[in-house]
């Protein structure tokens, strides 16, 4: 299987022959699934066992624009950001919900990730560059409900039989987070 | 009408001064979910107040605009092009449309999107499509202009604004204690602010996300899994018992961890580069000796969180600074602005958005587990025999000295405390019952001198 | 019984009516957000007044029906067997269950879902289970029946109703301004409303998106996109200095592009025809020769937007009406009925469609642009200091002569102005302040005659 | 403040007593819509009665809590370590964060998770971080524990807290219809509450949802589609002519099928095990005879729906209670408790769990079909012209006859009839108007003893 | 094809060769698809001729709970729950839609079940255990909205070309149900 | 691969062996998310490129009818709708929101188009006709939030390596639009 080029946010520019890419896709969509029910299921050990060291998980700060400054609508790499989170930090967030301590997650949230409309942008040797569309509910104590929907990107390396997340982009639609915390992993 | 009118009267001076006791510390819980006064806070203190709007460095060239908030009133802050700073209400003269509806850019000027009015970037009506033909050139555009603040100013590059004329200037507003506030953030350098305000809403009373920025007490407790994080550790930046509260005119305070004054002095004989050279052993960075001068010889003590009444939070030693803007009695929207030195190194850089993105903020390994807290004690608010149940902020009543420094600042040194949070409550009740800048000037309790 | 005793207090006469200037065109803003203002006007203008319930075509049949408001009562518009259309309260007399809960439909009778009364078609009582047994035939059903409309009536195929016995007559009501309103729709034949009304919210005042339907002003700027996107021209439809205002009794208008009245005597002398002939070149059709006694020597000049007070809009020279509920003081519903004679044939009718779906409702080309504008400016009514900036109308504001043609219809020839918003305020005040339908009788404003 | 004087001033005793006439059955929509009664209700029903908590075996062990409401106030209910049962205000005493926010568990005590304040089960506070260093030694912890209700008591196994000293025990504030009430329940056994309480919302003033439960009349209505699923046969059980009514002090009151008297004096003298047999062929399952004890020989025979005054509903011959909590005017929360002899065979409690969870609850076959009715008959008490039109309870009034047994139970033998709905509302406009505990013993209507 | 076991709620245990995993996927997405089609628009009938005789159609209650009661988050079988339904109840839940007086169903809700995140649990002989994410949102009337959101653990049976649905166990993220009724089939 | 017929609304009547149906429903997603994917991106020029000439956009209006008027919860063909577009209209859709002047639209929302449960219905020749369940989730300014849901049929033909969208029925399952505007394309 060749490397593969394409543009980050569009169709892509390269093209697998569709059977290829069907088997490229269903091995994506099925780790994505099963990454998102570990979330879930509230397994953030067994989740960061599919973490690279070299993950980079961001999720940058979304603002409105007007259509004429519309490349300002996301924060950059070394602007503020919502998450910058290396493996280290997002092992700090796992050790912090596994403190007993974490009175935000205790009584824990509720959360569901729908993953949805994968598309693989990229196979470029071992790594798969997927983009796709996230809708996170969560719902915590009796009556709190939050919803986050975005775009995200991942990176997805061949690791023996299945993979590892190096990066994961988060493009949230929000601009104003109507929430009283992001407590829970994207 | 209906709405001020119920208020007076259902809330006179007395009934309003009732409901903190700063004798006994007791406070009325109903100040969290009143509808009445949550309407009497709009009009007293956020549009009498001074409110923070931005720092220079986010509206650096003509053009540039930041839209902030007077309380519930939407504002947008301009430079225009003799360089000055406008504050203007966000609503058309001709029929209230929103000008702005982005969060920040740069412009020539405001055009209404309903039928055209185009406005000055200082806020004045400057085209009017079809004042000759259709309105027969009867109309004065002079009298249509946006409506400005009745004051601008600012202070060490971060502006602010009033819609009083009555109001005092705002040097004299700020006092020492609310200047020491932000020389705390300046102290650090010529700043910036960094690009992406944080913004987020906690179902909460905004009093109560205020009040908690004096609180050092819940810490270790409601903070203690950030600690097992092992992100940081909180008994290096907590210093229980070397806590400096500063309490300023009105309302205005200073409390956290401070530096002992014998320390202090071993300090201000040190260079900057020693200053720097021990920063790297400590967890904390020592101040360069500017600081002094902005802070004065006991605010420069301070490592703790100032607060400029009524809110505006100082954080993480100047390296954050943390709005909150009320949304009715029961929600408030937390705005966080980043400042790093403009000559900062990257590294540096790094590092200050390291701390700012993982500790603070609604994903932040120290605030996620802020904002339950107060939105259940808000939310408890509301139970007809809940409502009832005062709080209490009685630590330390009646316990501490207050100091004078030989320059005449004052300072509380101390333990952890509740000393704060009753300065501002007490504050807070006098500019609730005040019914104008003269009657808030006369009746306002000036900061403690003796024993508080 | 709290609210309105409240609203009493808090607005009486005097204070409603200083809400509007007609002499300045100052219009006070907390109309947009004030709750009691909002009761008064569910009271005294939507319950008081008659309100559009639907087209005939909508409910040809016995049994027939369709779900209407006044205000926010929910009302049954229904024909019976006699061929008579009743308007019901859709709740139900035993224990206040609705009805129907279809937005419309056909029936033979109403049963309630609860116990299962049963209601003929005219609103009377006739089955109630166990009124034998379980009632002791102690129970008359007479006395339960239906709550119905003071008073039901038509004209031209339109069906009104008001709740109060007082109203004068539905044509009395109307008056010439409201009757050439409908007359403008009737004009295009006989006529149907087409399967599908549009239905959605904006957050918005009801009174916002009323009096925008007068407001020329805002086409060029506001819809500069729809022109920009092919759809139309704007300039061949706008006209600004060829418009013509109607002001009728209790507070109709209309307004908009009118036929210099040079140009319309050349009209009178062509067949319908000629007419059809020559609107083959025109952005417009010409109406033919029967109109001018639907709609008065002037009326038939107008190319423009009548609404019948309070809040039903004819648009698009008749091919659709847009009616506005108030749902609270900050959200409007919209309904979007689109007419076409009986006898069009095909393509005029895929050209009407082609035209209403594309023009108005909520994904419409021109539509689109409205809601967000209207949103804002109610929004930023709830901020303390932006609703204590009133709004100005003063465009045109005496400058202007109203005519009153040889058969005694008036009409006022100029260019884009802002009389038919200050008309409709100020008959608003009026509506408001008054306390039954005696009192607005002997204090409303008559149409100006004169200057305006 | 603001909201009790406002309605003290909107509502005295007369206007609320008038709002349920029980010559005439005639109700007032406002009780379902108004802002200010629901305050009240809030204060002078919620707070001042007797409010069901849990029964004993959801809480058997100490430590073991379960988290219930006072109306809107949310209560802890916990078994402490000397066995007695606390039910503590769950707001913390500091700055009123909850305590618990899970809705059941088992605790050795409660800590805050806010500053830390630790407090022992039966509320006292016993532990807060600091109180030597911070508060100096200064704090009356035995001032500070959990506000407790005034008095709680079990019977029968259910506990049930009132926050007002004043109100009478227990024991006389249930009277005879509440402890038949409950007795219906105990009369199965020893029992056990199932693991699983179904909790929803719906759209509706919670007094419909109340009165709903004496309504035997909607039965064959409303839930016609339930018998045609084959689930059950409803005229079975419904007996539309043998109908009991037992109306009790304060407002209790039981009302449904109820076993001619002549055929409980047969089965009286039938042995358990013979009961038991001839159940078998029955559609409701006889009592054992210690039910005779527990209800008294009227109540014995009643096959009906208790309720316990104000919200809990006794149903399905006591297999399950539910609660009714109320959110506002508009919205009320459901709770339902099933519950099982401790000793029943697997097959029957199978048999409990299919009739439990296909029959009642969100998804259950019958109720399904209700909330819907009683929302809509909510949401028409809001428009102005509807919320004139009262409600009728007048079935059945002036026709039947109260009996008093040997033993001095009273019942009313009759056929479906509104008498529950119509001492439950005349009732409540008595706890509405009173002042206190005191007033409400001294104005309160006595149960009838004649004509009904 | 051999039999496979996996945990109800995890990371599938033992590998399907991922060519052999995507068309089982796929008939299984395929299945769910139209089954939820069938509920969507009103095919009561028709949805049922899917369901084999021994369904177990489960929805448990959920509850707000600590950490530390975290095994008691969900009732089990044997305790109160929404449905607890063999195809027989499911069955009269039918008949009653169909009776002409379901007055809670008429005006019919409009419903719509996004199925997503599908993921093979388990392939043992002619039977597949699925799990998904599911987004049930319901309109009634004109304004009533009710969101249900969770768990699904699917048992599908072949049959024929075809599957017939032997298990269904709903675990919802939400404890307090906000909503009038549960009128609508998951 | 042959023609296939299937009813429109319901379970495809005909059969493909389910290793065809695969490919044709991967290759139906694929070009499902990247159309979805450049309207979110607000693409509106490469959009309009995967639009046929005889395109009908279409989404009629939908009623809160009783059970007995169930055929008239859809106005029909010829009736009100809320769009009934030409690629011509399409166009000048796209236009106005060129134009610098769509207010309605400056600053731009921000869309995300979940589409989830496709199925196959047809393959006829080059054409197919796919239905799958839509989610858009749009949000303006910094708290706006519009929902809109509903079931889609597209008609897809191939044309060189990929597809163009000759038919977009979208039938929406609100009957009130609680939206100030509908903006947004679908
Ligand atoms: S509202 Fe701004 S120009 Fe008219
Ligand atoms: S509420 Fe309509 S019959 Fe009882
Ligand atoms: S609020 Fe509970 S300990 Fe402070
Ligand atoms: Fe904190
Ligand atoms: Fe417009
Ligand atoms: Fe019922």
């Amino acid at each position: 299987m060749e490397a593969l080029k394409a543009k980050d946010n569009g169709l892509t520019a390269a093209k697998l022959n569709p059977g290829e890419r069907m088997l490229i896709q269903h091995e994506a969509e099925h780790f994505l699934y099963e990454e998102a029910a570990l979330l879930d299921a509230r397994r953030y050990r067994d989740w960061l066992a599919l973490i690279a060291e070299d993950m980079h998980y961001w999720m940058p700060i979304r603002r409105t624009v007007t259509q004429s400054d519309i490349d300002k609508e996301f924060t950059k790499i070394g602007d503020m950001s919502f998450f910058d989170d290396t493996r280290e930090i997002l092992e700090m967030r796992v050790k912090k919900l596994e403190a007993g301590s974490a009175w935000s997650e205790d009584p824990p949230s509720r959360s569901r990730h729908f993953v949805t409309n994968v598309r693989i942008l990229d196979v470029a040797g071992d790594e798969i560059t997927a983009e796709s569309s996230f809708y996170l509910y969560r719902t915590r104590l009796n009556t709190e409900v939050d919803v986050w929907t975005g775009r995200r990107i991942d990176g997805l390396r061949r690791s023996g039989e299945s993979f590892l997340l190096f990066k994961r982009h988060m493009f949230l639609d929000q601009t104003l987070i109507r929430s009283t915390n992001m407590s829970t992993l994207f | 009408m209906a709405d001020i009118a119920d208020a007076d009267a259902a809330w006179d001076r007395q009934s309003i001064r009732s409901l903190f006791d700063p004798a006994t510390g007791l406070l009325d819980r109903r100040i969290y979910e009143d509808e009445d006064i949550y309407q009497r806070e709009l009009e007293r203190i956020f549009a009498r107040g001074w409110n923070f709007m931005c720092h220079e460095s986010q509206i650096s060239n003509p053009g540039d605009y930041f839209i902030n908030y007077i309380g519930e009133d939407q504002v947008i802050v301009v430079r225009d092009t003799n360089g000055q700073v406008n504050v203007l209400l966000n609503t058309c003269r001709h029929r209230g449309n929103a000008l702005c509806r982005a969060e920040q850019g740069n412009t020539k000027s405001f055009v209404c999107s309903y039928h055209g009015w185009n406005y000055g970037l200082n806020g004045d009506l400057i085209g009017v499509p079809g004042i000759k033909n259709y309105y027969r050139d009867d109309f004065d555009k002079k009298q249509w202009g946006l409506a400005k603040a009745a004051q601008v100013d600012s202070y060490l590059g971060f502006y602010f604004a009033t819609l009083d004329a009555d109001a005092p200037s705002l040097h004299d507003f700020l006092g020492d204690t609310g200047r020491t506030g932000l020389g705390m953030v300046a102290s650090q350098g010529d700043i910036v602010v960094l690009e992406g305000i944080q913004k987020n809403v906690i179902d909460c009373n905004w009093k109560i996300a205020v009040d908690n920025l004096f609180d050092w007490y819940h810490v270790m407790y409601s903070h203690a899994s950030a600690g097992s994080s092992g992100f940081l550790n909180l008994s290096e930046i907590l210093h229980p018992n070397n806590q400096l509260v500063m309490l300023g005119d009105y309302g205005h305070a200073i409390s956290g961890p401070g530096i002992p004054k014998e320390m202090q002095d071993q300090i201000d004989l040190m260079s900057d580069e020693e200053r720097a050279e021990l920063s790297k052993t400590l967890p904390i960075r020592l101040r360069p000796r500017m600081a002094k001068e902005l802070m004065g010889s006991t605010g420069v003590r301070s490592m703790g969180h100032p607060n400029i009444f009524p809110n505006l939070w100082v954080t993480i030693g100047g390296m954050q600074i943390c709005l909150r803007l009320p949304r009715g009695p029961h929600a408030t929207e937390l705005w966080w602005f980043t400042v790093v030195p403009k000559d900062m190194p990257p590294e540096g850089r790094q590092q200050v958005l390291r701390t700012a993105v993982h500790l603070f903020g609604p994903a932040g390994l120290l605030e996620q587990d802020d904002g339950e807290n107060w939105s259940q004690s808000t939310r408890a608010s509301r139970g007809v025999a809940s409502r009832k149940l005062g709080h209490t902020l009685q630590m330390g009543l009646g316990h501490d000295h207050v100091s004078t420094d030989p320059n005449g600042q004052t300072g509380i040194d101390t333990c952890i405390n509740e000393h704060g949070q009753r300065w501002f409550y007490r504050s807070w009740t006098e500019w609730l019952a005040a019914e104008s800048w003269a009657d808030l000037s006369a009746t306002r309790s000036m900061p403690p001198k003796e024993i508080v």
